[in-house]
């Protein structure tokens, strides 16, 4: 599939990875930045639980490459890659993990609430409690007449709440343009996929809707590219709801401050990392060369630092304008 | 914005007064669409909705699987698309099963969008017992959704009011929780309240949300009340005022905002308060009326307020004890002549 | 599979479905008995919403012929039929019934509320709700080390709840001891499972679970036993939950008082009711003659006519103990 | 049945007290378990369970899926065969995905069996803000449980309560939801409250379930309040004791039941009120207290009371605000300036 693809779509899935990665980075260098030496969690310019994406850029990047800002996309308590790669403002959206006034919800929301309208860009911190939500945006999407989709997000612990089904049942029913990813990074904070998943396979749980489900292995971005390709399509052509499971790595902790002290599989862990795999082959086959990997990443720094200097330089809100926005 | 009394009225019990709002806001916003389980062949268990289906068709009136937590998000994913989504939830009682679409999502994304978005959305729910329909289908709980912030909770008592309210919900830009009382509905299947038809004014009808009513005034204690209660005391009230007791009635009409003035300008003339609320007594409404009040000047109270709630029992199956814990107009009655000394 | 059962056990499963259905029409009677000529649900000797299960008989017979009353049943909002089949005592659950201080709950739970510790027997008006207990009975039935199982009961409306899923889920991961039991009686109040349901079948999901699923048709009660018989034992010997769907028939309204204006299919309904079908078979195969099912209705008459009597009999509660039993 | 101060101590933090708690409840009874989210490997999010897994292995600590109405059912159906669960919710905040399991289920079972289903168990969860969690990860909601009838709701402040109020919880025979304050569990990656370590006794310590505790009498102003709280309270008052202030500080445990008479003999002798509460302030637990207050006697307050709680507005993420928000010495401080006229 890959030797079939169009390089400029594989250099693209290639930067969006890299941006995302360096965007991660940043956030991980500014959190724990001036949380030393003891960690607290409450301190520093950004305080609070802290989700990171590293590992899981594949699926965002495959995911989101089909998409424009008019469609939707709700993410989890870890939205970072999602938010990026569906083109939300990364300056309004840092400022926002900055907790500043020129964030996203003026500092109200955080980094598990990040909502942006240009886009139809959300997320909750709720487990699989976003799947309803992108269900009614489909809903409202198909409609109007459109051919929008809706793309919902949650990992393979959260298949198992009772959101996930109803949602699925739902949007098979009432053919939603819906499409359900499944990050499955094998585990749900300290729980390993075996200790709270009766099947291998949460793709295989699509038929329990009648729709279409398939699971994506080795992180392959490609993969997820073309199967998200085909998922969207038949969402845009009225086809209803499909399900991609992403077999996927959570290269880091579950948050911030983790030690992941249960985590056997933790030595291998570096050598899955999705990026440098997916470079050597793009630089294998001569799709990138050594120079665009460098600006890839050039650029991403640089677009990711003038982010965070925006969000450093963002006012705090003013504790007087607490009461503000509670209602409309 | 509220009621013009001048308007003409028809009849209408309190079921078909909501649905002629909500069918009036069909008309004027193709926005505005139903969902919820029955609301459309069945047209609503409790009749909010009778009619709908024929009138607007099935893409406009959704019946739903039994997934409260599913269709409920679905409503607010429209919302914050731009829809106008009127959602039922059966019966209160089954909050627990989607709260958190609720009060998480419904009732938070506006706030943690810093504005940006809004939900706008009514979750029309039915509440209240007198029927014997045991502890998971009697309960009112307006107490536990008016204590979560982000969503306003009105609970009409009336036709007209339920008309008004429901026009105002539909067209408030914040979501809207209408909590409406099976008691009053005016159901062939259910011993009527003689209040649950009424006029209700033609036109374009609405109740500003957030402003009490007085169906009642009177000089000598201050009834504090809403929903199905409210004609409970204003029967007594009409009992005791041939014994020279002249018993103010206040009817909430919405508890979130809550009109506070309202109540501490009754009760600094009468000087004493009961409350009655078919809700769990503790940490609810009554308390919260207690606390405005206490907040604003003690004084004013001339003796120890009365509470005439569910004393913190789930509500019995059996009629005996169901009527020993409701509000009844006979515990209402003891408590007026309690506060006025008789 | 009906030739070489036991005449023994096709009696019995006849006997149950007579008695279930014979206390079903009593109750109908002394409900209706003093609504009219105006009908007000809470009216009466019995007030409230009333389920009834007639129709639905083959579920209940054909399963609670393999437990004991050390095992467990949780039930729905329509749950005389298992709760008569599982050996609740017929008076105590008639006095509740009636609301009365010897009933099951001393008046407290009412017709959706049958609690019945001597028989492990429980259920609740809330939709799939009776799924999750039903979990922790059987892993309390597998820490103490014992082969008893329990039985949860659902309908096919309320398999699309989040309880269903979740639990499902956790009894095939713990490997508990349960016989999950949907009954699609094609209907959730109003709503057909065309309007409710993105798949045919719901035993097709127990793939997602990786457990066992049948669906029995045609109501058909010798297939339901023999379906529960395998589960049933499968849980008792450690093998895990299973899930049973039945077809079967709602054949009157889902509460009392519906008038089933929605019900397209209403006037095929009673030509399928299954205990004719089920007389007939076995009148027909000579496991039973004319006087056998005299006899069982009698038997059946006098023993409801008895559990009525006793709860007319019994005291209403003293609205003084009002504040009782809130906690222990 | 309180605890005996003479016991030998050790000290402990919260956490730890309440885990040796419970590993002292699993020795005794079999019977006892716990399930919830990493509870084992991990030892609870808030470390509530740090190292039971090793103790008494998976058979008794059960890590489960993230399906709370899943498994908080199944505890509620093991308690109703005899065993003795402690289910933890990782944060209150996700009681919307459960509710209905633990308020129409686990409160109701009783009542609705006529007293002849007991469900023993306990259902602990974490709760607070003030580390920027955002409006999901950050509310207390005990007012939320309190409104509801059939649960206990147990809110410790300090090492030695939650441990004497965990194993009276463990031991009751009724379900007991314990709330417990991440920010007094001396968490190392948390700023601890300084007596969030503390003197807990050895042996056989148990709370009793429904008392305040006094930890600062006084005799100008009351001040009612719990969990975090009490210790910003405590603060304040030793603050002000400098400047001629004497304010009594009251730790209430424990909400459901609520002492009552030790609010009322309190606020009697120094007819000052000030609240303290973390939760919403509206129709929650400062409502309470005032129609408590004005129930028995309104005239022992010899001004309006004071309500230090979060104003009816979802926990804001950025630091400025959500402390705008939260109730803060400064806050308090405030509120018994007023309160005593300075
Ligand atoms: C309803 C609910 N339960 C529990 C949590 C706490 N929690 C946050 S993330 C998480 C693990 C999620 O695992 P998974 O879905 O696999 O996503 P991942 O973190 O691996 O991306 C848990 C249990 C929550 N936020 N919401
Ligand atoms: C959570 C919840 N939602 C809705 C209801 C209202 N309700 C009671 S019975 C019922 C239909 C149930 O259909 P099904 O599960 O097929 O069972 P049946 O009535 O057909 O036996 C509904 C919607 C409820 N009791 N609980
Ligand atoms: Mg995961
Ligand atoms: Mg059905």
């Amino acid at each position: 599939m890959s030797a079939s693809m169009e390089a400029q779509v594989r250099r693209d899935l290639f930067d969006q990875m890299v941006l995302i990665r360096t965007y991660e980075e940043a956030v991980l260098r500014e959190y724990h930045a001036d949380k030393k030496p003891a960690f607290d969690i409450g301190a520093g310019l950004i305080p609070g639980e802290m989700h990171l994406s590293a590992g899981q850029e594949p699926v965002a990047a495959g995911v989101c490459a089909h998409l424009t800002t008019d469609d939707a996309v709700t993410a989890t308590h870890r939205p970072h890659h999602f938010a990026i790669a569906h083109g939300v403002d990364l300056q309004a959206m840092t400022a926002e993990i900055f907790g500043r006034v020129d964030g996203l919800g003026k500092g109200r929301g955080g980094h598990m609430h990040l909502f942006d309208p240009a886009t139809h860009f959300s997320c909750s911190g709720i487990i699989a409690e976003g799947y309803p939500p992108a269900a009614g945006q489909a809903l409202a999407f198909k409609r109007r007449g459109t051919d929008r989709v809706a793309v919902a997000v949650t990992g393979e612990g959260a298949a198992n709440q009772g959101a996930f089904h109803e949602t699925l049942n739902l949007a098979a029913l009432w053919k939603l343009p819906v499409v359900f990813i499944v990050e499955d990074n094998d585990w749900g904070i300290s729980v390993p996929r075996s200790a709270s998943t009766s099947v291998a396979d949460n793709a295989a749980r699509a038929a329990s809707y009648g729709m279409p489900g398939v699971r994506v292995e080795d992180n392959a971005v490609e993969a997820v590219y073309a199967a998200a390709g085909e998922a969207v399509e038949r969402a845009r052509n009225g086809g209803g709801p499909s399900l991609i499971e992403v077999h996927t790595l959570r290269l880091w902790g579950h948050f911030e401050g983790d030690a992941q002290g249960y985590r056997a599989d933790l030595e291998g862990v570096p050598g899955k990392d999705p990026i440098p795999t997916y470079e050597a082959v793009l630089l294998e086959q001569g799709v990138i060369d050594d120079a665009a990997v460098a600006a890839s990443r050039k650029n991403a720094s640089e677009v990711v630092e003038a982010a965070i200097a925006f969000a450093k330089a963002s006012a705090e809100p003013d504790p007087a304008t607490v009461l503000d926005h509670v209602f409309a | 914005m509220t009621t013009t009394t001048e308007q003409p009225t028809r009849r209408l019990n309190t079921a078909k007064a909501m649905v002629e709002a909500i069918a009036a806001e069909m008309e004027r916003d193709e926005n505005v669409f139903v969902l919820g389980e029955d609301v459309g062949a069945y047209g609503g268990i409790f009749s909010s909705t009778t009619g709908l289906l024929d009138r607007f068709g099935p893409d406009r009136v959704l019946d739903t699987p039994i997934s409260e937590t599913g269709f409920i998000g679905a409503a607010i994913g429209a919302a914050t698309e731009g829809l106008r989504p009127i959602v039922e939830l059966m019966f209160v009682d089954f909050f627990g099963v989607c709260m958190d679409q609720i009060y998480n999502h419904m009732a938070k994304i506006h706030f943690e969008s810093g504005g940006n978005v809004t939900v706008p959305m009514v979750l029309m729910t039915a509440v209240g017992g007198g029927y014997s329909d045991g502890a998971q289908h009697s309960q009112c709980l307006w107490g536990t959704f008016a204590h979560l912030p982000g969503m306003k909770v009105v609970v009409p008592s009336n036709p007209a009011d339920a008309a008004g309210l429901m026009t105002a919900a539909i067209r408030d830009d914040n979501p809207v929780v209408f909590m409406f009382h099976k008691g009053i509905q005016g159901l062939p299947w259910m011993a009527k309240n003689r209040r649950s038809v009424g006029p209700v004014p033609t036109g374009d009808h609405v109740v500003e949300i957030g402003k009490a009513a007085t169906p009642r005034p009177g000089s000598d204690v201050t009834v504090v009340t809403l929903s199905l209660s409210v004609h409970h005391a204003l029967d007594v009230a009409e009992e005791l005022a041939g014994d020279g007791i002249d018993a103010e009635v206040i009817d909430l009409r919405s508890i979130v905002p809550m009109d506070t003035e309202a109540i501490i300008e009754s009760v600094t003339r009468t000087g004493h308060l009961v409350i009655v609320d078919e809700d769990y007594q503790s940490f609810g409404l009554s308390g919260e009326i207690a606390a405005r009040i206490a907040e604003h000047d003690p004084t004013i109270l001339k003796a120890p307020i009365s509470r005439v709630a569910v004393p913190d029992v789930p509500i019995p199956y059996a009629r005996p004890l169901e009527y020993a814990a409701l509000p009844t107009p006979a515990r209402i009655k003891a408590a007026i002549l309690q506060q006025t000394g008789r």
